[in-house]
C-alpha cells in the first residue's frame, strides 16, 4: 500500500486527539503538560506534512516556531507547578479547587 | 519500504502517547513521551524534514524532557496512588476525542487523490530553511526572542525561592 | 436664542447650581427653574402663529451613521407638542412643589426631577427619532433610582420590577425604530420624524412587523394591557413628585410617540393588528375597571385607575377618526393634569398620616377642608364631569370613535360608569363620614404658598374643560397632516 | 514614512527591553519606573496617532500591514494600556516581587497586541499571539503566593495551550489546502478554489483558536475562574485588551481571506449561533454571581457575543459597529477596573458586599463606577449605547432577527446585574464608616474616564467620524 497524504494526516489526528482525551482524563499538572506537547506535536506532523506534499517550506518554518513556542510555555507552566508545589505540596490539578464553576 | 517504516514510527508514536496518559508514574509518563517524540522525528525524516528531525530530537528529548523530568525529580513527584477510576471525565475525553478524529478522518479521505507524493527534493533543505526564517520570516523570528526572553522572566519570577 | 433651546438648558442650569452651590436650597433652585419653564411654555403658547407647520426649529448636524442614516438634533414644537410641553413644565412645577424642602438626600431628588423634567421636554420637543429615544431613556432613569431611594414599601422589588419591564419595553422600541428608519430607501434615510411621516409606502410585511413591536414598546411604557403590571405598584410606592411626573407626563411620552409613528406611516400594519388592539383595549377598560373597584389601598387604586384609563387613548387611536384623535390630545393633557392633582394628594395623605388603606381615612372633608375640595375635584375629573379637562377629550374620542367601532366604544363607555363607582366610593369613603383616628392627624394645607399647585393644576384642568377650543383650533391642523400621511 | 525602525511595536520592545536592563543594572524604585512606563506609553499615544497609516502599507515582506484599521486598533491597545498600567500604580503596594518586571511584561503584552493588529501571516499571527498568551501566564499568576492567583495561572496556561493547539492544527489544514500561510495567497487561493472540506475544516479549527482568546460560548468556561483569580489589573487587560486582540484577530481573518461569499455562507451561521449563545448564556449566567470579577468575566462573555453579532452582520457596516462597540467597552469597563482598583488599594474589592453604601464613602469611586456599569449596560445617554445601537443596526441590516431577539432579551438581563452593583452602591448601607481615601490624580482619571462615558455618549460624532474615516465613508 502506498503512503499517501492521508495517512500523515490521520496518524496526526490520531495523536491530537490522544492528547486532547488526556487532558481531559487526567489530573495531574504534569501529565496535562505532556498531553499539550502531544497535541502540539500532532499539530507538527500535520505541518511537516502539508509541507512535503505541497513543496512550500513555510509549513517546516512554522515548526520551528511552534517548537520554539512549547518550549517557552513548558517553561512557565513548570514554574507554575513548582510555585503551587511550594504552597500545596503536590502538583495535582485536583488540589485546585478553589474556583469553581 | 517506506510503507513498513510509516507503519512502524506511527504504531511507536501512537503507543508512546497512549503511554503517557496511561501511566500513573510521572516519570513512566515522561518516558512514553521521549518515545513518541523519537518516533514522531523518524516520521519527519520519512517526510524529507531532517533539519526538523534533528531539532525534534535535540529540543523535545534533549531539553523539554529533561526539564520535565527534572521538575519531576525536583519536587518528588511520586506514582499517584490508586483511586476510583473517573469515569465521567473518561467518557467526555473520549467523546470529544473520537469525534475530532472522527472529523479528521472524513476530511482527509475525502482529500485522498488531490495531494500526490512529489519526487523527494534535495535532501538538504536547511539552506531553504534558513533562507526563509532569516528573509521572509524574519519579524516572527525575532518576535520569537522577545517570546522566550518573557517566558525566561515569567520562569524566574513565578519560581524562584527568594526574590528582593 | 431658541427658546426651545431654553428651556433645555434651564434645568441644566439648575442642576449645575445644585452641584455646585451647596449652601443654595435645592428646592429654591428647582422650583425657580420650572417656573422659568413654565413661563416660556405660556408665552410659547400664545406665541404661537397656528397652523400645522414647525416652528422656533433648531437643526444642527449630530453624527452621521455609515449607510444607515444622518442624525441631527433637531427641535420644533408643532401644536401637539406645543400642549405636550405645556403638560410637562405645569406637572414639573407642581411636582417640586408639593415636595417636601426637607426630604433626605435632598440635592439628589431634585436633580433626578430636573432630569426627568429635561427628558420629557427633550423627548417633545426633538424631531429626530434618536434624540427622541435618547431624551425618553433619559427620563426614565432617575424614576428608577427615586422609587428605590424614596420608595414607600417594597419599592426596591417595586423598581426593579419597573425597571426590567420599562428597559424590555425600551429595547423593544429600539427594535421597532431602527426597522422603521431602515425601511426608508439608502440614498434618503434619516431619523427625521417627517421624514419618516412621509415615508414612501412601506411594504405591508415589513409593517406587519414594525407595528407590534412599536405597539409594544410603548404599550409597556404607557401601560396596555396586558403589559401594565409594574405601573399600579411602580406609581403605589414612588415618592408623589415621581408618580405626578411619571403618570401625568412620561406616560403621555408614548401615547404622543405613537400618534407620531404609527398613524401616518403603518396604515397598513395598523389595519392587520386591529383586532388584537381592539381586545386589548376592553380588558384595559373593562377588566383593570373592575381590578380598579376590587383595591383596598388609595396609592394603588389611583395606580389601576391611571393604567385604566389609557384604554381610552388607544381607542382614540384605533379609530384613527380626526374628532376622536383631537379628543385623544386633550384627554392626553388633561389625564396628565389629574393624575398629577390626584397623586399629590395621595402623597399628602400618606405623608401626613402613614396610612394608605381608604378604608382607615374618613372625615377628610370635616378635618381638612382644602385636601377634601382638591380631592372631590380631582376624582370628579378623574371620571370625567363636564367642565373639568377629561370630559371634553373622553366625549371627542367616544364620538369620533363610535362610527368606526360602535360596540367597542359602548363597552368603554360602561368604563366610564365603573370609573365613577370607585372613585366616587373612594371620595365618600375618604372624605366623609366621622372623623376616623387616622384622619385626626391630618393639619390642612393653610398656607397660599402651600395650596397654590393644587389651585394651578385644577385650574389648568378647568381652563380646559371650560373653554377646550384653544386648545382644539392648535392641534387638529397638525393632526390633519398626521392623518394624512404627512401630505404623502 | 515609517520604517521598520519606526513602526510603534518595534519602539515599544525597544523601549521594554531598556526599562529591563535599566531595573537589572541601576534598581530604580517601582513606582519611578511606572510613572516612565506611563510616559513611554503616553509618547507612543501621539507618536502613533500623530503616523500617517497609509504611507506605507506592507511591511516585512507583506508580514506586516500598517493601514488605517491597525493604526485605530494601535491606538486602542495603547490606551488600554495606559489605564492598566494606572490601575497597576494603584495597587502596586500589593505586588510582592518583581514589581517593576510588572509594568515590563505588560508592555511586552501591549507590543504583542499591538503587532496582533497589523497581522498578515498566520505564522506572524501565532508568534504574536503567543508572545501575548505567554505574557499572560506570567501575569496572570503573578500573586505567586496566592492560591487563586497560581490556579487561575494553571487553569488560564491550559486553555490557552489548548487552544494554540487547535489555532495550529488549523493553519497547518488552511497552509496545506491553500499552499501558503500568507492571507493574500490564501484569500486568492480560496477564490479559485471550489469549497474543500479541509478548508473549512482549518477555518474552524483557527476560530477555535481564536474563540477560545474571545471567551465565546462553549469556549468561555476559563474565563470566570481566571478573571477571578488574576490580580485586577491583568483581569482588566484580558477582559479589554485581549478580548479586543482576538477581535481584530477575527476580523482579519473573517473579512480579509474569508470574506468570500461561499465561505462566509458556512462561518456566518456559525457565529451567529455561537453569537447568540454567548450573549444569553452570558449575561444569564452574571445574575447570581456575587464575586464583581466573576461576574464582569460572564458580562464580558455576554459582550463577546455582542461583538460577534456585529462581525456576523454585513461586512463593512458590522465591522465599523464592531469598532464603535470596543470603543465603548473598553471606556466603560476600564472606568469600572479603575475603580475597583482604587477601592482595592484600601482593602478588597472583589465581592459585592464590599461595594455597600459606597455612595456614601467614597462617592468618587462609587459615581464613576455606577456610570461604567450603567454604560455597560447600554443605558443611553452613556456611551454605552451606542455601541449597542449601532450593533442592533448591523445586526437588523443583515436581517438577523433572531440574533436581535437574543440580543434585546440579553440585554434586559445585563441590566438587572448591572444595576444590582449600582443599588448595592446606593441604596444599602456600608458595613463600616472607614473613609476610602482617593488620591488626586485618581480622581482626575475617573472624572476624565466618567466625562467621556457621558461626553461621547451624548456627542459620539468624533467616535463616529473615526470609525468612518477608516472605512472611508
Amino acid at each position: 500500500m502506498d503512503i499517501g497524504l492521508q495517512h500523515y494526516l490521520v496518524a496526526s489526528g490520531a495523536l491530537f486527539s490522544l492528547g486532547l482525551f488526556g487532558i481531559i482524563f487526567r489530573r495531574n499538572l504534569i501529565v496535562v503538560f505532556m498531553c499539550l506537547e502531544l497535541m502540539l506535536n500532532a499539530a507538527n506532523l500535520t505541518l511537516v506534512a502539508f509541507s512535503r506534499f505541497t513543496q512550500h517550506m513555510d509549513g517546516q518554518i512554522f515548526v520551528f516556531f511552534t517548537i520554539t513556542v512549547a518550549a517557552a510555555e513548558v517553561a512557565v507552566g513548570l514554574a507554575l507547578v513548582v510555585a503551587i508545589f511550594r504552597i500545596k505540596g503536590n502538583g495535582k490539578t485536583e488540589s485546585l479547587k478553589e474556583l469553581k464553576f | 519500504m517506506e510503507s513498513l517504516l510509516f507503519w512502524f514510527f506511527t504504531f511507536g508514536m501512537l503507543l508512546g502517547g497512549i503511554g503517557v496518559i496511561a501511566n500513573r508514574n510521572p516519570i513512566a509518563s515522561a518516558l512514553s513521551l521521549v518515545i513518541s517524540i523519537c518516533f514522531l522525528a523518524g516520521l519527519y525524516l520519512l517526510l524529507n524534514a531532517f533539519f526538523l528531525a534533528a531539532i525534534q530530537i535535540i529540543v523535545y528529548a534533549g531539553a523539554v524532557m529533561v526539564l520535565f523530568l527534572f521538575i519531576v525529580m525536583l519536587l518528588d513527584l511520586r506514582a499517584e496512588a490508586k483511586r476510583p477510576f473517573r469515569w465521567g471525565a473518561f467518557f467526555v475525553g473520549l467523546v470529544v476525542a473520537v469525534l475530532f478524529f472522527v472529523a479528521i478522518a472524513r476530511v482527509t479521505h475525502s482529500m485522498k487523490d488531490r495531494f500526490v507524493a512529489a519526487p523527494f527534493g534535495n535532501p538538504d533543505n536547511i539552506t531553504a530553511i534558513g533562507n526563509l526564517l532569516f528573509t521572509r520570516y524574519l519579524l516572527p523570528f525575532e518576535v520569537t526572542s522577545i517570546l522566550l526572553l518573557v517566558a525566561m522572566i515569567g520562569a524566574i519570577l513565578l519560581s524562584k525561592k527568594e526574590l528582593k | 436664542m431658541n427658546p426651545l433651546l431654553i428651556l433645555l438648558l434651564v434645568p441644566l442650569a439648575a442642576i449645575a447650581v445644585i452641584l455646585w452651590l451647596p449652601q443654595i436650597c435645592p428646592k429654591r433652585t428647582t422650583v425657580t427653574a420650572f417656573i422659568v419653564n413654565f413661563a416660556i411654555s405660556l408665552g410659547l403658547f400664545f406665541q404661537f402663529e397656528g397652523g400645522s407647520g414647525f416652528q422656533w426649529v433648531l437643526k444642527y448636524p449630530w453624527f452621521n451613521l455609515p449607510n444607515v442614516a444622518q442624525v441631527n438634533f433637531h427641535l420644533g414644537v408643532d401644536g401637539i407638542s406645543l400642549m405636550m410641553v405645556f403638560l410637562t413644565t405645569l406637572v414639573s412645577l407642581a411636582s417640586v412643589w408639593v415636595t417636601s424642602a426637607v426630604v433626605k438626600r435632598a440635592r439628589e431628588f431634585f436633580i433626578y426631577i430636573l432630569l426627568i423634567s429635561l427628558g420629557a421636554l427633550g423627548a417633545f420637543l426633538s424631531r429626530d427619532l434618536f434624540f427622541i429615544y435618547i431624551f425618553h431613556e433619559f427620563a426614565l432613569i432617575p424614576t428608577f433610582l427615586m422609587i428605590g431611594i424614596w420608595g414607600g414599601q417594597n419599592r426596591q422589588f417595586a423598581s426593579i420590577q419597573m425597571t426590567l419591564y420599562l428597559a424590555l419595553g425600551s429595547l423593544i422600541l429600539l427594535a421597532g425604530i431602527v426597522g422603521l428608519v431602515l425601511t426608508q430607501p439608502l440614498d434618503s434615510r434619516s431619523f427625521d420624524l417627517e421624514a419618516i411621516q412621509q415615508i414612501h409606502v412601506i411594504d405591508e410585511g415589513i409593517q406587519r412587523i414594525i407595528y407590534p413591536l412599536l405597539l409594544i414598546g410603548f404599550g409597556i411604557l404607557i401601560s396596555l394591557f396586558p403589559f401594565h403590571s409594574w405601573a399600579p405598584t411602580g406609581y403605589a410606592s414612588a415618592p408623589a413628585a415621581t408618580a405626578m411626573m411619571h403618570a401625568g407626563v412620561l406616560k403621555k411620552f408614548g401615547l404622543y410617540a405613537l400618534l407620531r409613528l404609527l398613524l401616518p406611516a403603518l396604515d397598513s400594519g395598523a389595519d392587520y393588528w386591529q383586532t388584537t388592539l381592539l381586545v386589548l383595549i376592553v380588558g384595559n377598560v373593562i377588566y383593570l375597571g373592575y381590578v380598579t373597584m376590587a383595591q383596598k389601598e388609595f396609592p394603588l387604586m389611583l395606580g389601576y385607575s391611571s393604567v385604566m384609563h389609557m384604554g381610552y387613548l388607544f381607542l382614540a387611536l384605533a379609530s384613527q377618526s380626526l374628532i376622536a384623535l383631537t379628543g385623544f390630545v386633550l384627554l392626553m393633557v388633561a389625564h396628565g393634569i389629574s393624575a398629577a392633582l390626584l397623586f399629590a394628594l395621595s402623597g399628602e395623605l400618606q405623608s401626613k398620616t402613614g396610612e394608605t388603606r381608604i378604608a382607615s381615612f374618613g372625615g377628610v372633608y370635616t378635618q381638612a377642608p382644602f385636601l377634601g375640595i382638591m380631592l372631590l375635584v380631582g376624582s370628579m375629573a378623574s371620571i370625567g364631569l363636564p367642565g373639568l379637562a377629561n370630559f371634553s377629550g373622553e366625549v371627542l374620542i367616544f364620538f369620533g370613535a363610535f362610527k368606526s367601532h360602535p360596540w367597542v366604544t359602548i363597552v368603554c363607555v360602561w368604563g366610564v360608569v365603573i370609573s365613577a363607582v370607585y372613585q366616587l366610593r373612594a371620595v365618600r369613603l375618604i372624605c366623609f363620614g366621622s372623623v376616623s383616628e387616622v384622619t385626626a392627624k391630618l393639619v390642612d394645607l393653610s398656607s397660599y404658598s402651600a395650596r397654590f399647585p393644587y389651585l394651578l393644576l385644577v385650574a389648568a384642568s378647568l381652563w380646559i374643560g371650560i373653554y377646550p377650543q384653544s386648545v382644539i383650533h392648535l392641534v387638529q391642523p397638525c393632526l390633519e397632516v398626521i392623518l394624512n400621511g404627512g401630505g404623502r | 514614512m515609517i520604517s521598520i525602525f519606526g513602526t510603534p511595536e518595534f519602539i515599544l520592545t525597544v523601549a521594554a527591553t531598556l526599562l529591563l536592563l535599566w531595573e537589572a543594572a541601576l534598581n530604580p524604585s517601582p513606582r519611578l519606573l511606572g510613572r516612565v512606563t506611563l510616559a513611554i506609553l503616553i509618547g507612543l499615544f501621539v507618536y502613533v496617532f500623530e503616523s500617517d497609516p497609509t504611507a506605507n502599507k506592507a511591511l516585512w515582506s507583506g508580514l506586516y500591514v500598517w493601514d488605517a484599521e491597525a493604526k485605530f486598533f494601535k491606538l486602542f491597545f495603547i490606551v488600554t494600556s495606559i489605564l492598566v498600567v494606572w490601575s497597576i500604580r494603584l495597587l502596586e503596594s500589593k505586588i510582592e516581587v518583581g514589581k517593576s518586571e510588572f509594568y515590563i511584561i505588560t508592555l511586552f503584552a501591549a507590543s504583542g497586541m499591538m503587532l496582533l493588529s497589523s497581522v498578515q501571516d498566520l505564522i506572524l499571527l501565532f508568534v504574536a499571539l503567543e508572545l501575548v498568551t505567554v505574557s499572560f501566564y506570567v501575569l496572570v499568576a503573578y500573586h505567586r503566593s496566592q492560591t487563586a492567583s497560581l490556579e487561575a495561572g494553571v487553569k488560564y496556561l491550559v486553555m490557552g495551550a489548548v487552544s494554540s493547539a487547535f489555532l495550529i492544527m488549523g493553519s497547518a489544514y488552511l497552509f496545506g489546502a491553500c499552499g501558503s500561510t500568507h492571507f493574500d495567497s490564501i484569500g486568492l487561493a480560496l477564490r479559485s478554489l471550489e469549497m474543500r472540506p479541509e478548508i473549512l475544516l482549518g477555518l474552524a479549527l483557527v476560530l477555535v483558536g481564536l474563540f477560545f482568546k474571545v471567551s465565546v460560548v462553549p469556549f468561555h468556561v476559563w474565563a470566570p475562574d481566571v478573571y477571578q483569580g488574576a490580580p485586577l489589573p491583568v483581569t482588566a487587560f484580558l477582559a479589554v485588551g485581549s478580548k479586543a486582540a482576538g477581535i481584530v484577530l477575527l476580523l482579519r481573518l473573517l473579512t480579509g481571506p474569508f470574506a468570500g461569499e461561499e465561505v462566509a455562507s458556512y462561518w456566518i451561521p456559525a457565529l451567529a449561533t455561537l453569537g447568540m449563545a454567548s450573549m444569553i448564556l452570558g449575561n444569564f449566567a452574571a445574575i447570581p454571581q456575587r464575586n464583581l470579577k466573576r461576574m464582569l468575566a460572564y458580562s464580558g462573555i455576554g459582550h463577546a457575543g455582542f461583538l460577534l453579532a456585529g462581525i456576523v452582520s454585513n461586512f463593512i457596516q458590522g465591522q465599523a459597529a464592531v469598532l464603535i462597540y470596543l470603543c465603548t467597552y473598553l471606556i466603560s469597563a476600564m472606568t469600572v477596573f479603575i475603580a475597583m482598583s482604587a477601592l482595592g488599594k484600601s482593602g478588597e474589592s472583589d465581592h459585592v458586599s464590599n461595594y455597600a453604601g459606597l455612595s456614601k464613602k467614597a462617592p468618587w469611586i462609587a459615581v464613576p463606577m455606577a456610570l461604567g456599569m450603567v454604560s455597560l449596560a447600554g443605558i443611553p445617554p452613556c456611551i454605552g449605547f451606542m455601541g449597542k445601537f449601532t450593533i442592533f443596526i448591523a445586526i437588523w441590516q443583515s436581517e438577523h432577527y433572531a440574533l436581535f431577539a437574543a440580543g434585546v432579551i440579553s440585554a434586559v438581563a445585563g441590566l438587572y446585574y448591572y444595576l444590582g452593583v449600582v443599588r448595592t452602591m446606593y441604596w444599602t448601607n456600608p458595613a463600616d464608616k472607614d473613609p476610602v481615601i482617593v488620591s488626586f490624580q485618581t480622581k482626575i482619571v475617573l472624572g476624565l474616564l466618567s466625562a467621556s462615558i457621558l461626553l461621547i455618549g451624548f456627542w459620539s460624532k468624533p467616535l463616529f467620524s473615526i470609525v468612518n474615516s477608516i472605512y472611508g465613508f
